[in-house]
């Protein structure tokens, strides 16, 4: 229990992957402007991101280690992974095409979020994990990605009301606030 | 989460038509305590008047009602189309990983379960994303 | 433009097949060319890092490693032989869990008496410009561990009484790798030296 | 009689006597009041001394046709006709608006377009006063009638008839409020004589002046409304009208009570008032008589009296006049129609300095765009403030402290209000509940930035307001 | 096509389409491996390879694919010389691949490799597809080396590691965290605002 | 026509308080701590105070000047409120140039970046406090002792031997607690290194210039609730939280967790939940929103303490808080004036 | 095992198994967007100013799919040349529409219009009227806090810091309609661009009897009928004391501007009158006191400049 406790605390708050590991940037950007949207994009993430690993998961341990072709891991996991992420977007227009509009251009950018494919490798490369250690993991990277863009989105909205000097405006002043955003987490050093 | 507001007002049933109820509305909302007089024309009154679909609510004419107008469903779809499925297959993981004890079986299992259940939200697709538009309560 | 290909089940899988062993191939004939140069590339650090902790030596002390148990872990131990085949300096891969954060590994060689020969941080997470001038490359403040026998010097730092002086403002990172020394030294002393017989 | 003996207290006695009140009712923090916000501006009541002058009759007077909260008076007078006092001369537009009655004896001069005090032009009757010639239904005499003759339905008519509206500021069609829709009921009256006010003074003076005429057009009222029970509500700056009134309820079984409040801006506000007295707090987008209760104003109760005992219209209240700079201050009786301008000159001129004159109090009135404006039935004071006083602090950006938020009586989060209507996001001040806004003016009052809270929540109500039409008309 | 165009294909991702300066593409890799200009240059370098080898064949092979599985292919395209970078630079320069980590096998998702798969090799020709990938390739490395330089000489006092002496310490450690990557590409990308509208008005 | 009306919506009142004068408040209120803080540290306190202060309002000036071409902002008092709590939280020996750093960051990237004045989501000496925190490590993180300036010792202390010494550092309470953990030390022996509770009370020990007098910092934020300059809420829900989480902790092994007392009167917590998480744009609106928001601080502020890498937290424990604030403004209304009675009715 | 024959075979498998999945997926969920929608928003200016009337440019691409006739669809942004290639797009037709630009019709410059009282307020022209008539007499007129200049994302209409009134550069102008539904007053009207540029309009909307508006400002139409006696096209009619001009009946002889009593009636884009310049004096002894500053007191049109940027075209189009 401890050892899944330690993955949850150290994804989230000490090594957030968006704040500390720079993955997953452009929809974290992208996709904040509105809570209700950040928090649908953290949804979308956290599944396709838990079921990428463990699918990734079973094709390293199964496949490429056991055949001794870990070379081809990029391909075939993002290969896998965008297959899935389509798959995901054609069911998602048909199902429910308001979260599509919503999320618009976005699903696709799932395919090329680097954190999608970065958990999946980190955890396919971490020999210690496990198929279960594995899918806590990315549970909990997607809750760190969803925690940093769920206060970012919030702090965005906020700006909308701030008088933001013309040339910080947008992009900007987004950047600005991850900054403190990722001086502030810097706290949680050391905590696992 | 994000909040579902809906807007309600109480009303009159005025007239009844095949699938449609054409309602009354009472104006409560702005008036009161209103001190631009300028701006506020009494006279619109009378002419608030919905029109609502009719679903098989048996109400006559002269019946007090309440409209209504949901007016998001993002989360709604949310949930069904990332939230449930991920508890899903997370909870057939662990299951299976206990029974079974075997990454693999539990793994596919887990990931295979998607198939039907999107299957089951396509089919009941109808249902879910209906369009609402002001009810009747 | 010429008229696109169609989406039909056919064109698609096939398309994607095509596509797929193509790059397959190539990747793997790329792979093959560079197999050797990366399994090289990985070896080249550790061994750069034992030629720095040991005296010149004249085997493959990568190919004849060995776990050494230590706190109830075990060490990765590699020892450098001179061309007679006499053992004249011990690599021992140690780690501290008191570092300022995460994992901290120092490679530590000792000269067969107990004297430590030189050390080099492997890897580390301490901050750039505290922690990390434990690096031989940021500063030469691991220096002053050559030449001490922890047996007889305190290696400890000054603020514990022993006889190193601390990094700047780093004293957690200084006593993690004192301790890291610590525990090579004592794994060799009670696991190595013994069975070395020296 | 008592009430001589009152109005010549000096400041010094009035404060003693308020400090006995005060330990009458234990302490000012025992005294009733809403539970949440508000705020205590200086209260400057200068003219509280001041008995009530009957202003003379001006030498023309300009009526304008819209006094009431609602739709305009349909004029039924033309250009030349001859007047009395008190002759009908337009009528209820609508089911929410009253009839309005002449308030001198002379010639229709002519109906037109003047400026009136919302600064807008709006139509209006001029008559030239000649002679001071009244209906012969009315009772001029001095007599106090206190036996209630009428049925309550005919007291509704009556007050319909008389063309009475609320005296409290909103201009209310009195006969709407008296007449409870089917399913309601009423169970208390309140009378507000709670004047939260800064410089006003009428219905103080009224309360002290008129008292007996209170209590019976409070029982007329409690008859039409068919309740037993009345409060009349009193803040706690006016211990002389708590006592007066207090002695004078004596004998009505408890019927009529005396609250004396804490002072506390907008205590008159009707919610908070009914919220202070009774712990019922009126629904969002609700009605007071969602809670089972009515507020009338003393002047409007005062009014029902003299329309109902006396057969005598609304043409003439009770104005303050007032303002540091003023020479004098006083209250006058000043028949509708009368130019503020002449009331200005009562107090001594307008001073060079004057910056502002508003029409009403100084929360809640509205700064007139030209002195030269008629008395209208909702023109409760006259103030004029220096133009130092006036003149609005320089804006700056909001610094979230959270006053504004604190000081709202409504709950409300006046300075996001503020900020969803500069941005024009109408469905979202919808949800932040900005019609709730009473508009007391408590949030820019205390903002340190001095930002136009309410301006920008008045706006964002007006488009919210349309935005509700629209979607109700679709 | 005219050759200032020619020009313009090549030229426009330095400054006025710039991937991550003005169209905030590849956010991660130009945070995640700009502790130094040189990482920065390299990473760049990488990227602008795989970028153009992939415009190069997804041009050619553009008409051949049907549309469904586009971004599927693309994808394998752009992965396979993404490890083939890989592959190379691991066994040729492993401190620089040791440096950037993650971060090379994530080229592949790198929103400017595959967004300029899709939005121009998949709709122009060979050579201004090879254009395009040299123009935005050398702009992203621009970017990365610019942010990259800035994050050296403030975090670090140096710059293509050489010691500048303006600190009495180390430098400002912020810039080589991660906040520092954060707020240094806020400023410069409102710098570049600034250029651009400057450019734009002219 | 000169003498127009003027002419403007209700109310026609302003009350007397303006964003200039609650600053001044808030200056006045801190200015005993300095005080003490030049008692104990000598002329450095004052030094580095006063170069925050000045390049504070500089910097605001140059920024409003130059980029924002506005009016100048710098007679509101809130750059030299910044630069002098900026001042407050860092040693008093740091040197001069990383102090105009610090203010750099605090009134450029913390303040001037999102607008100016109440528009910062963050608070702004805390950002500055941060930066500097984690770019000058070895300067931010030497503290001379209470006492150590030759000038006050030779007046005041001329019995205490050590107080001779020139220019003498050693690490906070916190830091000294920190380090004695992390090499395994029990917490009696820990306590006996550092200056006892009284002491500590009333100021004297080592730690950043303002926050060493906890009496002061109360005594002032009793200034500022009078005042009505703040609310109880912030200060009240961090200081409890604070003592309910350390002394659970401190019951269940009081060898590893020091005591609440302790943890009250250490590193800055008054300073922050006084001073600092009070700060009006970066703290949330409503009361129940300040409650959340205390409590969070106060939670963080331990974890950080007791299981983190820094010795201190309130600096992050805040600005981790402020980051949650727009999320907390939405959630958490006040109660709108007929709202239950709504409710029940339909 | 020969490697690359391994990876061939591995990647190989993988990359059938997502086609073929895909593929069913594709089939089964298929949703059908008309691909001409793309098409049609591509061919739009993508201002998403909402000057049609949707919400944005895609939304109006939409609808312009779906109608049968694209009669009532316009985009004013683009113009007629936009929606001929979406005509074209969609093999449907358009007609022609004459461009419309944006009008300021208040004349009421601070010489005319004496301010009587000062507004304190917030300073937009919103804010001021939910207060009241104005800081003039004039209930109707410009207020000048620039509402107008903050709604157009165009740049195309500036507030003139000498009239304190908004002007439109008829250049930039689009004809999007945001400035008009921004204007509380209703002051600003869209009309026709006129052949040449050349358009005459009531540069007012005061609807006080002419005793009043003339009190209030002395450039505002009284409603005098003078200009529908001179019209030869019934192109004006006044109704509540206020003349209008039917751009549609215009036929810009330009009799009504000069005998106007007050200057109410603007003429724009047109060449200076040469034979009566000496008579305007007689015909129109009020003269705006702008005029004077300006020092085109001649011709009274000229200062009608002020409301097109003096550039080089114009000049051109006068000689
Ligand atoms: C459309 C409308 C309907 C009203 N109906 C009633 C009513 O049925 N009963 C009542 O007591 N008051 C009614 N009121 C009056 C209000 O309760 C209130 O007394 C009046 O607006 C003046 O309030 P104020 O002076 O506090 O602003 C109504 C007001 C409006 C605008
Ligand atoms: C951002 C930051 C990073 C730090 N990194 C380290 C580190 O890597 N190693 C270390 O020993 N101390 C580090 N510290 C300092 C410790 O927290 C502690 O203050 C220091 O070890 C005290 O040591 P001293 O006695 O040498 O001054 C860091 C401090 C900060 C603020
Ligand atoms: C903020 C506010 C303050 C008010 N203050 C008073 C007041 O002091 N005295 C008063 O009689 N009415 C006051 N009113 C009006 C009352 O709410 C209510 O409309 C009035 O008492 C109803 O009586 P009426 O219809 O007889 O005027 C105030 C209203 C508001 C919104
Ligand atoms: C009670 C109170 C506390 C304040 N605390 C801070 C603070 O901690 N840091 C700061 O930079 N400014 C502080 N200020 C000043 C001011 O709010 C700050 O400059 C704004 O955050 C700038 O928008 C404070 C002001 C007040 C009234
Ligand atoms: S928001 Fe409205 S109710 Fe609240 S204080 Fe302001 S004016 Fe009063
Ligand atoms: S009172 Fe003023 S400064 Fe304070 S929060 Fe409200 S609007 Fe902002
Ligand atoms: S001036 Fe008016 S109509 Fe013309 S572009 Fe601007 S906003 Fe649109
Ligand atoms: S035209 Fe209308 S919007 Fe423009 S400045 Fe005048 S009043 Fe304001
Ligand atoms: S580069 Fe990481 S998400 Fe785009």
């Amino acid at each position: 229990m401890a050892q899944y406790f330690l993955i949850f605390i150290s994804a989230i708050f000490v090594n957030n992957i968006v704040l500390a590991k720079f993955l997953g940037i452009c929809p974290f950007l992208g996709v904040s402007k509105k809570t209700s949207t950040a928090i649908g994009m953290t949804g979308a993430v956290t599944f396709v991101m838990t079921i990428a690993t463990i699918v990734t998961w079973l094709l390293q341990k199964y496949v490429l280690v056991k055949y001794d072709l870990v070379f081809l891991q990029t391909v075939t996991f993002i290969l896998v992974i965008a297959s899935l992420v389509q798959m995901v977007e054609i069911i998602l227009k048909k199902v429910s095409p308001s979260l599509y509009a919503a999320l618009g251009i976005f699903l696709p950018l799932i395919t090329t979020n680097c954190a999608v494919l970065g958990v999946a490798l980190l955890s396919a490369g971490n020999a210690d994990f496990g198929l279960l250690q594995s899918t806590m993991f990315a549970i909990a990277n997607a809750i760190g990605f969803g925690l940093a863009i769920i206060i970012f989105s919030g702090l965005r909205e906020h700006l909308e009301f701030a008088d933001v000097p013309e040339g910080m405006k947008g992009a900007p002043v987004a950047l600005i606030v991850a900054g403190i955003l990722a001086l502030a987490f810097m706290g949680f050093a050391g905590l696992a | 989460m994000e909040k579902f507001e809906t807007i309600e007002h109480d009303a009159f049933v005025k007239e009844i038509r095949d699938d449609t109820i054409i309602v009354d509305v009472i104006s409560k909302s702005a008036c009161m305590s209103c001190q631009v007089k300028g701006v506020c024309s009494v006279s619109d009154i009378a002419e608030k008047q919905v029109e609502v679909i009719r679903e098989n609510n048996d109400v006559q004419i002269g019946d007090k009602v309440i409209v209504f107008l949901a007016q998001t469903l993002g989360f709604k779809a949310v949930f069904l189309g990332y939230i449930a499925p991920f508890f899903i297959v997370i909870f057939i993981l662990i299951l299976m990983l206990q029974l079974t004890n075997n990454e693999l079986i539990a793994g596919i299992l887990s990931i295979g379960i998607l198939l039907p259940y999107y299957l089951i939200l396509f089919l009941m697709k109808d249902k879910i994303s209906k369009k609402y538009l002001f009810r009747l309560k | 433009m010429a008229t696109k290909m169609k989406s039909t089940i056919l064109s698609m899988s096939l398309v994607l097949l095509v596509i797929a062993s193509l790059s397959s191939g190539l990747l793997a004939y790329v792979y093959s060319l560079t197999k050797d140069a990366i399994d090289l590339a990985n070896k080249q650090k550790k061994i750069e890092a034992l030629t720095q902790v040991m005296p010149e030596f004249y085997n493959s002390p990568i190919d004849e490693a060995y776990k050494i148990a230590s706190d109830g872990d075990s060490l990765n131990c590699y020892l450098g032989k001179d061309a007679n085949g006499e053992v004249i300096g011990i690599a021992i891969e140690t780690y501290t869990d008191k570092a300022f954060s995460g994992k901290f590994t120092v490679m530590v060689g000792l000269q067969p008496d107990g004297v430590i020969y030189n050390t080099i941080m492997l890897e580390h997470q301490e901050t750039p410009g505290l922690g990390d001038k434990a690096e031989k490359n940021k500063s030469d403040w691991s220096n002053q561990y050559n030449g001490k026998n922890p047996s007889t010097n305190n290696i400890a730092v000054t603020k514990d009484g022993g006889e190193i002086d601390g990094i700047t403002a780093a004293t957690i990172s200084s006593r993690a790798y004192s301790d890291a020394v610590q525990r090579a030294y004592n794994a060799y002393m009670n696991e190595v030296k013994p069975n070395l017989g020296l | 009689m008592i009430t001589k003996k009152i109005t010549r207290l000096n400041n010094k006695t009035r404060e003693s006597l308020n400090k006995t009140l005060n330990e009458l009712y234990n302490t000012q923090n025992m005294l009733k009041t809403f539970p949440k916000g508000g705020v205590h501006p200086p209260e400057n009541k200068l003219s509280a001394d001041k008995r009530i002058e009957t202003l003379e009759i001006p030498k023309q007077v300009t009526i304008p046709l819209h006094q009431n909260l609602g739709a305009p008076s349909k004029v039924l007078v033309k250009k030349k006709d001859k007047v009395k006092v008190g002759q009908i001369i337009a009528e209820a537009g609508g089911f929410v608006s009253s009839n309005i009655h002449a308030s001198v004896s002379g010639t229709v001069l002519k109906i037109d377009e003047i400026t009136d005090t919302t600064g807008y032009k709006k139509m209006a009757v001029v008559i030239n006063v000649e002679g001071d010639e009244w209906e012969e239904s009315i009772d001029r005499s001095e007599a106090i009638v206190s036996e209630i003759k009428l049925t309550p339905e005919e007291i509704v008519k009556k007050t319909a008839e008389m063309g009475i509206v609320g005296l409290g500021g909103a201009t209310f069609p009195t006969q709407v409020k008296l007449s409870i829709p089917k399913g309601q009921s009423c169970e208390f009256l309140i009378i507000n004589g709670v004047e939260c006010e800064p410089y006003l003074t009428s219905d103080h003076r009224l309360m002290l002046e008129h008292g007996k005429e209170l209590i019976i057009g409070t029982q007329i009222l409690m008859k039409a409304l068919n309740v037993n029970k009345a409060y009349i509500g009193i803040e706690n700056n006016k211990p002389d009208a708590i006592e007066y009134l207090t002695e004078l309820v004596s004998n009505t079984n408890n019927t009529i009570e005396i609250v004396a409040l804490k002072v506390q801006y907008p205590q008159g506000g009707e919610k908070q008032l009914i919220k202070a007295i009774t712990g019922r707090e009126v629904p969002s987008g609700g009605l007071p008589i969602h809670v089972g209760v009515v507020v009338q104003n003393v002047g409007t109760t005062y009014a029902v009296y003299e329309a109902v005992q006396k057969n005598k219209p609304l043409f003439e209240r009770i104005v303050t006049v007032t303002g540091k700079s003023l020479s004098s201050t006083g209250n006058y009786k000043v028949r509708i129609g009368t130019s503020v301008d002449l009331l200005i000159e009562k107090a001594g001129g307008l001073p060079s300095d004057s910056g502002k004159v508003i029409n009403g109090g100084p929360m809640m009135g509205k700064a007139l765009k030209i002195t030269d404006v008629p008395v209208t039935k909702g023109t409760s004071g006259i103030l004029i403030l220096k133009n130092d006083e006036a003149k609005r602090e320089r804006i700056m950006p909001c610094i979230k402290c959270s006053k504004c938020i604190s000081v709202c009586p409504q709950g409300l989060e006046p300075y996001f209000l503020m900020n969803l209507a500069d941005k024009k996001m109408w469905e979202d001040a919808e949800k932040q509940h900005n019609m709730d806004c009473i508009e007391c003016g408590s949030c820019s009052y205390i903002c340190p930035s001095a930002r136009p809270l309410l301006d920008y929540i008045r706006y964002g109500k007006q488009n919210v307001g349309a935005l509700i039409r629209s979607r109700m008309k679709r | 096509m005219s050759n200032t165009n020619k020009l313009s294909i090549l030229t426009k991702g330095f400054l006025k389409e710039n991937a991550v300066f003005v169209m905030l593409l590849g956010m991660c890799p130009a945070l995640g491996t700009t502790t130094s200009a040189v990482n920065g240059m390299g990473m760049g370098l990488a990227t602008m390879f795989v970028l153009v080898m992939s415009n190069i064949v997804v041009s050619l092979i553009k008409n051949l694919i049907p549309d469904k599985v586009r971004i599927p292919s693309y994808i394998v395209i752009i992965a396979t010389f993404v490890t083939i970078v890989d592959l190379s630079m691991h066994a040729y320069i492993p401190s620089l691949y040791k440096a950037l980590g993650l971060f090379i096998p994530l080229i592949v998702v790198n929103c400017v490799v595959l967004g300029r798969a899709e939005a121009f090799a998949s709709k122009n020709n060979v050579l201004d597809s090879i254009l395009d990938g040299l123009g935005m390739g050398l702009g992203f490395t621009l970017a990365l080396v610019i942010l990259g330089g800035v994050r050296e000489i403030l975090g670090s006092g140096s710059i293509f590691g050489i010691d500048l002496h303006i600190f009495p310490g180390d430098g400002m450690l912020v810039f080589v965290l991660a906040p520092g990557a954060f707020i240094a590409l806020g400023y410069i990308i409102a710098i570049t605002n600034k250029i651009n509208k400057k450019f734009q008005k002219a | 026509m000169d003498n127009k009306l003027i002419v403007s919506q209700s109310p026609h009142l302003h009350a007397k308080d303006n964003v200039r004068k609650i600053m001044l408040a808030v200056i006045i209120a801190l200015l005993p701590s300095l005080v003490l803080s030049f008692y104990f540290y000598g002329i450095g306190a004052l030094v580095v105070t006063l170069f925050a202060v000045f390049f504070a309002v500089f910097f605001e000036w140059i920024f409003v000047k130059v980029f924002l071409k506005k009016e100048p902002t710098i007679w509101d008092g809130s750059a030299a409120l910044t630069g002098l709590l900026l001042a407050f939280n860092v040693p008093s020996n740091l040197p001069v140039w990383i102090i105009i750093i610090g203010a750099f960051v605090a009134i450029g990237v913390g303040k001037m970046s999102f607008g100016g004045l109440g528009q910062n989501p963050f608070n702004p000496a805390l950002v500055g406090r941060v930066f500097l925190l984690i770019s000058f490590p070895v300067q931010m993180t030497s503290w001379p002792l209470a006492g150590s300036s030759r000038f006050v010792n030779w007046h005041f202390f001329p019995h205490d031997p050590q107080a001779l010494v020139d220019g003498f550092t050693g690490a906070t309470s916190l830091g000294v607690m920190k380090e004695g953990l992390k090499n395994g030390d029990a917490m009696a022996g820990i306590m006996d290194k550092i200056p006892t509770h009284m002491q500590m009370f009333y100021g004297q020990m080592g730690g950043s210039l303002g926050e060493i007098s906890a009496l002061l910092l109360i005594l002032g934020g009793i200034f500022l609730l009078y005042r009505k300059i703040i609310t109880w809420h912030i200060p009240g829900s961090i200081i409890l939280t604070t003592v309910v989480f350390s002394g659970i902790l401190w019951l269940i092994n009081p060898q590893s967790y020091a005591d609440p007392l302790f943890h009250l009167l250490t590193g800055g917590l008054m300073l922050g939940a006084i001073y600092m998480a009070t700060d009006y744009s970066s703290s949330p609106m409503s009361n129940t929103g300040k409650i959340i928001f205390g409590i969070g601080i106060a939670l963080l502020t331990i974890i950080i303490r007791n299981w983190g890498a820094y010795p201190e937290g309130v600096s992050f424990a805040i600005l981790i808080m402020n980051a949650f604030v727009p999320l907390i403004d939405r959630q958490f209304k006040p109660k709108l004036f007929g709202k239950v009675e709504k409710s029940k009715q339909s | 095992m020969n490697i690359i024959l391994l990876s061939i075979i591995v990647l190989g498998v993988v990359g059938l198994l997502a086609g073929v999945i895909l593929y069913f997926i594709a089939e089964k969920f298929k949703v059908y967007e008309d691909p001409k929608i793309d098409e049609v928003e591509e061919a739009l200016p993508a201002a998403n100013c909402g000057g049609c009337g949707y919400p944005g440019c895609r939304n109006f691409a939409e609808s312009c799919v779906k109608a049968d006739d694209l009669g009532t669809l316009f985009c004013p942004v683009g113009g007629n040349e936009t929606m001929k290639k979406v005509a074209e797009i969609l093999g449907k037709t358009v007609e022609d529409k004459d461009p419309l630009i944006a009008v300021v019709k208040c004349n009421g410059n601070p010489n005319v219009r004496k301010k009587t009282t000062s507004y304190d307020g917030a300073a937009t022209c919103a804010m001021e009227t939910a207060l009241y008539g104005g800081h003039t007499d004039c209930q109707y007129g410009c207020l000048g806090h620039g509402d107008c200049v903050d709604a157009c994302s165009f740049d195309a209409i500036k507030m003139n810091a000498q009239t304190g009134l908004p002007e439109v550069n008829q250049d930039t102008c689009t004809g999007c309609n945001a400035c008009v539904d921004a204007c509380p007053k209703n002051i600003i009207e869209l009309r026709p661009k006129g052949k040449k540029d050349r358009r005459i309009f009531v540069s007012c909307i005061n609807q006080d009897r002419g005793g009043t508006a003339k009190k209030a400002c002395e450039a505002a139409c009284i409603g005098c009928k003078a200009c529908v006696n001179v019209c030869k096209f019934d192109a004006i009619v006044v109704e509540n004391f206020l003349a209008y001009i039917d751009p549609n009946k215009c036929k810009l002889c330009r009799a009504c501007v000069t005998v106007c009593p007050t200057n109410a009636i603007w003429e724009v884009n047109f060449p200076p009158r040469k034979i009566k310049t000496d008579e305007p004096k007689k015909t129109q002894p009020k003269k705006n006191a702008l005029e004077n500053q300006t020092k085109k007191e001649e011709e009274a049109p000229i200062d009608l400049k002020n409301i097109i940027k003096n550039d080089n075209k114009k000049d051109n189009e006068i000689k």
